[in-house]
């Protein structure tokens, strides 16, 4: 189950990504640069990473408010997502969706969502495209821990089961849905107990152990693809920052968070594969210089790219 | 009746067109609640199943949320759903993927991904079911951006109506009328279609004009038989798609009548009657108007299940007859 | 936990009453003289009268388009339940409800509901109520197998359990939701394992032994009274006749209805009480007497009764 | 100032009239998403948890439909409670329970229980916050009987509404705007209600009549006060509740001023400016209209993201100058 060499670098060089682009999102949104909400996803890179490196390019996801980590793990242009971001014509959404609706259907990332919980059904949807057409594909479902408690996560993963659909549901359990603790929203501890109420598989796991999600959910994903149906995956992990711009953060300690902070699934990436000789410091160094000047260069290309003309304000109301 | 013509109720024209579109392209599909062995809650799909299968023909568990949402997301992947929600009311518990992700998918993605679905659903009064199961909510999807929304009133509008938002790239909720599933009206027996968006004058007239759709249709074409008879002849039209709104056409009657009369069944506070009464009001055809615009619409009430009761809340044919002769002598 | 004699009398001539009233109200829907629909409790008896048994009278029930046993066994007035069912004015709603909306909110029934799982968070509200108002009543919330893949079901039984209400939920499992098998709607066998999702107890129980649904249900309603919250009780029973007004019943083999109806709820506790010598076969037949009596008082009482005039249509909109 | 007058934002205006009905009546409480410690995503209630505790002020699972569902079963059972949901687009979660249970148990129930709620929630655009966080939907709960409908637009009406909305016996959904909660403005230091139902002329003019709420009322006062410097007068109403409407004091402005603009945020297409519109073409107003009647409103486009695409979308200052400059000189 292993990633070959190449993957594992291909993993360390996407997380820090994500890393890199959302601590130029957080400037971005202090600074006023860019102009709607943004939720950062720095902490949580292990789940993303380890998930999509699972998957073929052809295979989907949905995404939640939270997504930039998501869009980037499905292999996502950084320069179209920043220009987003800014609300720029060059942006994957041409300006019109921002930071929650960040989509590439194309490229199999069905969308990032606004509504908590609601792309948990239009996974199903696609699982019932790829059954109806003989694809053997498969489709990865991300969803916060506060949409757990939502009717539509009910309803989905109980149809998804009836009807043995190739969707895997992956819920990042970051301990909190904005200010509430999942001990205040559940009376439950291991979310992934929910799977038995629909008769499939659930597993909880490290989220900030990029091999452990890889694994759990190759596991899931080879299941679907066999035709065995959908399964639950919980990944334990943390946000790191506030919920969204503004957040007092009075609903836990900074030594929570310090402590999260300790369990870094970045650091912890890196040093396994310092440890097992997979890199030096060396190629880590040349990695991060890379990234850092991918992101400068989607920064630069969203900077440059003009805002959307006022005549594309009444486009794409309706397809035709 | 021509050899190439066939008489069929509303119920089988539905069927016919689902059966047609299912044959066309393999894309197309339904799922919903009780749809395959029990055909339906009002038997549209009887016998479907039987012919395509379970895989096209989806019995769903009661997950009127999921049911939305999972169709959303088939049409965004390449099929062509077309859902069912037994009845209008439980659109409501389907609303958040109706609104605010089918309806701007196409939208905030910036054009680059297409939702093609189709949302059948059962609405109005008339059948006892009270005030949970005998609502006109379509005012509530014309005003979302992004949704068509189309009701036809007769089995030929039905089915051609239905096969072009099957073939449509955008969701359409289609909503049936209870009350109009055993009427029978003729078609070819060829293929055809309706467009999306075109109005149809079903009756010609010159003192007055009457919007009427679904159920309503029926109705005042009744009331204007009658008036003729008082030597009031009256113009009805059916706009039959009201996203998009065919305004023009009303707008032309208008301007030769001057004079109009909406007519629904749903409430009339927000109703869509008073969308087209602004849309006139906005057109030039306000500059021909002899009276102000009149509303007939269903009460400000819910739907009481006493029968006496029931069929006073909606407008029936006699309150048409009176609504109009008002209008008429009125400047 | 047995109860007395004169209780055990009392349930058995309330089963006998709903059975009689379906039977009825049967007949009325063939005729015409009910002119709405109605969906029957025949055959389910055992379920509302062994739960309503195990409650006092200023407790809550929520209630479903199946809602006639509830209503009888909660203690309503047949003649202004079948005055509401002909649409009359003297009904519980006026005439304005129906079979669908009966309620009778001062007498604790808090109403049908023509919406499949429509009830399940308005009894969450009577256990806030409850709560609140340091009250020592309990809700019984009556749902059927189908609204069990209802969001509002998840969204409710996980609120009343981290907020500790005093609900009950009770499945009525009657094996279909109109012609859609349990089978079919579900991947697990026993809908009671969904409890575990929101850490509240449990329990699967015979619904067609109205003894052994009183006892979980007097379990469940002792633990809720004793302030330690919420449980789900799914009785297992068989609706005898076609879901509403009119059903083929194409989905289901007359063997299948022929072999519940041998598990009759009303003979099984009929025999029951024969045998220990609870009831003779004389005061049986005397309750029969009764029973039809009753049936036959309602019927004319609503017969009698004025349909609701029209200056009433608009009225009760917005109280005031 | 006068010392009994204080100056409060509309955030602060809403916090003081919770406050105020927690302390006078027990049964009042609050329940919703993110509301104790964190305030609510708008700070309304930051606060309150602290002054009434955890069991007064209940923070929520991520739940919409039991959130109203379960505070329509507690008003039914005799609290008054008042519910929050973050953003109004996701009333559409919440529907089934406040459209076809909360609006209609009153009645459904022949008048014998009340549900005397409130479900407060922010809506509107301007934030950046795009299509599903950014909707202006009241239309639709305005086409529902057995709903009021509020929409306060300054401090001093957010205060004196939100209490009456309390005090109400019916749901009553109490839409806040976004873009208000930082405005700030002066009431009285002791307690005062407004009543629902009232319209409020804002300014007093004879050329023409704005009807505008929530947000568009400030910027209706502007377009005005810039407007009055070219001699034209226009007066301001504020219908401040949509349900019930005050069309009386509509109807009196228009034959004042022979002419009427209605201005809203919401789409166009079904908005409730349609039946503003159409009421006033229904009454004796109609006679003394010297023009049509036009709206100016929301585009039918889901909301942009993008800044500059966003403020094109619904109305600003500018465009309401220009639309009553067009309405004062057409016939
Ligand atoms: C249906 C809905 N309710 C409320 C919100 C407001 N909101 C946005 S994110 C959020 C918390 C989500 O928590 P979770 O699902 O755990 O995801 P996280 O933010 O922790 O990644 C809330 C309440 C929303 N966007 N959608
Ligand atoms: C939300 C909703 N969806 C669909 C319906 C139509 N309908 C009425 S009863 C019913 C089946 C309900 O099944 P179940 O909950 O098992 O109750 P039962 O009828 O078996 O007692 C359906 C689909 C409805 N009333 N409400
Ligand atoms: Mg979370
Ligand atoms: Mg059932």
């Amino acid at each position: 189950m292993q990633p070959s060499r190449s993957a594992l670098v291909q993993m360390y060089k996407q997380m820090l990504t994500i890393r890199r682009f959302e601590e130029k999102v957080a400037e971005f949104l202090v600074k006023g640069i860019i102009y709607g909400t943004g939720h950062l996803y720095i902490g949580e890179e292990a789940v993303a990473v380890g998930a999509c490196r699972a998957i073929k390019p052809d295979d989907y996801i949905t995404s939640t408010h939270r997504g930039h980590g998501h869009c980037i793990a499905k292999g996502a242009d950084l320069n179209r997502m920043m220009s987003e971001l800014l609300g720029k014509a060059t942006g994957y959404c041409k300006g019109k969706g921002g930071s929650m609706h960040i989509a590439d259907v194309e490229a199999g990332n069905l969308g990032a969502n606004g509504v908590v919980g609601g792309g948990i059904p239009i996974a199903c949807g696609a699982g019932i495209t790829i059954k109806m057409k003989g694809l053997k594909r498969v489709v990865l479902c991300f969803f916060g821990d506060g949409a757990v408690n939502q009717g539509v996560f009910h309803e989905s993963l109980n149809l998804a089961s009836v009807w043995n659909l190739p969707v895997i549901f992956i819920c990042e359990n970051n301990q909190y849905a904005m200010s509430t603790a999942t001990r205040i929203a559940f009376n439950i501890e291991d979310l992934s107990l929910r799977a038995a109420s629909y008769g499939m598989p659930g597993v909880k796991v490290d989220g900030n152990d990029v091999l452990r999600v890889y694994e759990e959910i190759s596991k899931a994903v080879a299941h679907a693809r066999d035709g065995k149906g959908p399964s639950f995956v919980v990944c334990q992990t943390y946000r790191w920052k506030g919920h969204s711009r503004s957040d007092a953060e009075k609903y836990r300690t900074r030594q929570e968070v310090a402590k999260w902070k300790k369990n870094c699934p970045l650091k912890r990436f890196g040093g396994y594969l310092l440890d097992k000789g997979i890199l030096s410091e060396e190629e880590m160094g040349q990695i991060e210089g890379e990234v850092i000047s991918s992101i400068k260069q989607a920064v630069d290309f969203a900077q440059d790219s003009p805002f959307p003309s006022l005549e594309t304000l009444e486009e794409d109301v309706y397809a035709s | 009746m021509p050899v190439n013509i066939v008489k069929l109720t509303y119920r089988e024209a539905l069927r016919r067109a689902l059966r047609e579109e299912m044959q066309r392209d393999e894309n197309v599909y339904m799922m919903g609640e009780d749809i395959g062995v029990y055909g339906g809650a009002f038997g549209v799909s009887l016998g479907l199943m039987e012919e395509f299968g379970k895989e096209k023909i989806k019995d769903t568990p009661l997950s009127e949320s999921v049911i939305v949402g999972a169709a959303l997301g088939s049409a965004l992947t390449g099929m062509r759903p077309v859902a069912e929600i037994m009845f209008m009311d439980f659109i409501t518990i389907g609303m958040d993927q109706l609104i605010n992700q089918a309806a701007k998918i196409h939208y905030m993605y910036g054009g680059k991904a297409r939702v093609p679905m189709v949302l059948r659903t059962a609405g109005g009064s008339g059948t006892g079911a009270a005030a949970q199961h005998s609502q006109s909510l379509e005012a509530l999807l014309c005003h979302i951006p992004g949704l068509k929304v189309v009701m036809p009133s007769t089995p030929y509008d039905a089915l051609g109506l239905l096969k072009s938002s099957i073939r449509d790239d955008n969701p359409v909720v289609f909503i049936e009328h209870k009350l109009l599933y055993s009427q029978k009206g003729e078609m070819p027996q060829s293929e055809y279609l309706v467009s999306l968006g075109e109005a149809k004058v079903k009756r010609q007239g010159t003192d007055a004009t009457i919007v009427a759709f679904s159920i309503m249709v029926p109705k005042a074409l009744a009331a204007a038989d009658k008036l003729s008879k008082e030597g009031i002849s009256i113009e009805v039209i059916d706009p039959r798609t009201l996203v998009p709104l065919d305004s023009q056409r009303i707008v032309n009657s208008v301007k030769k009548t001057h004079r109009l009369l909406i007519v629904h069944e749903a409430c009339g506070r927000g109703g869509f009657g008073a969308e087209i009464l602004a849309q006139v009001e906005e057109s030039e055809a306000f500059d021909y108007l002899d009276a102000p615009i009149r509303r007939l619409t269903g009460r400000n009430i819910p739907i009481p299940y006493s029968p006496g009761l029931e069929r006073r809340t909606v407008p029936q044919e006699d309150d048409i007859i009176q609504a109009v002769s008002k209008l008429v002598v009125s400047e």
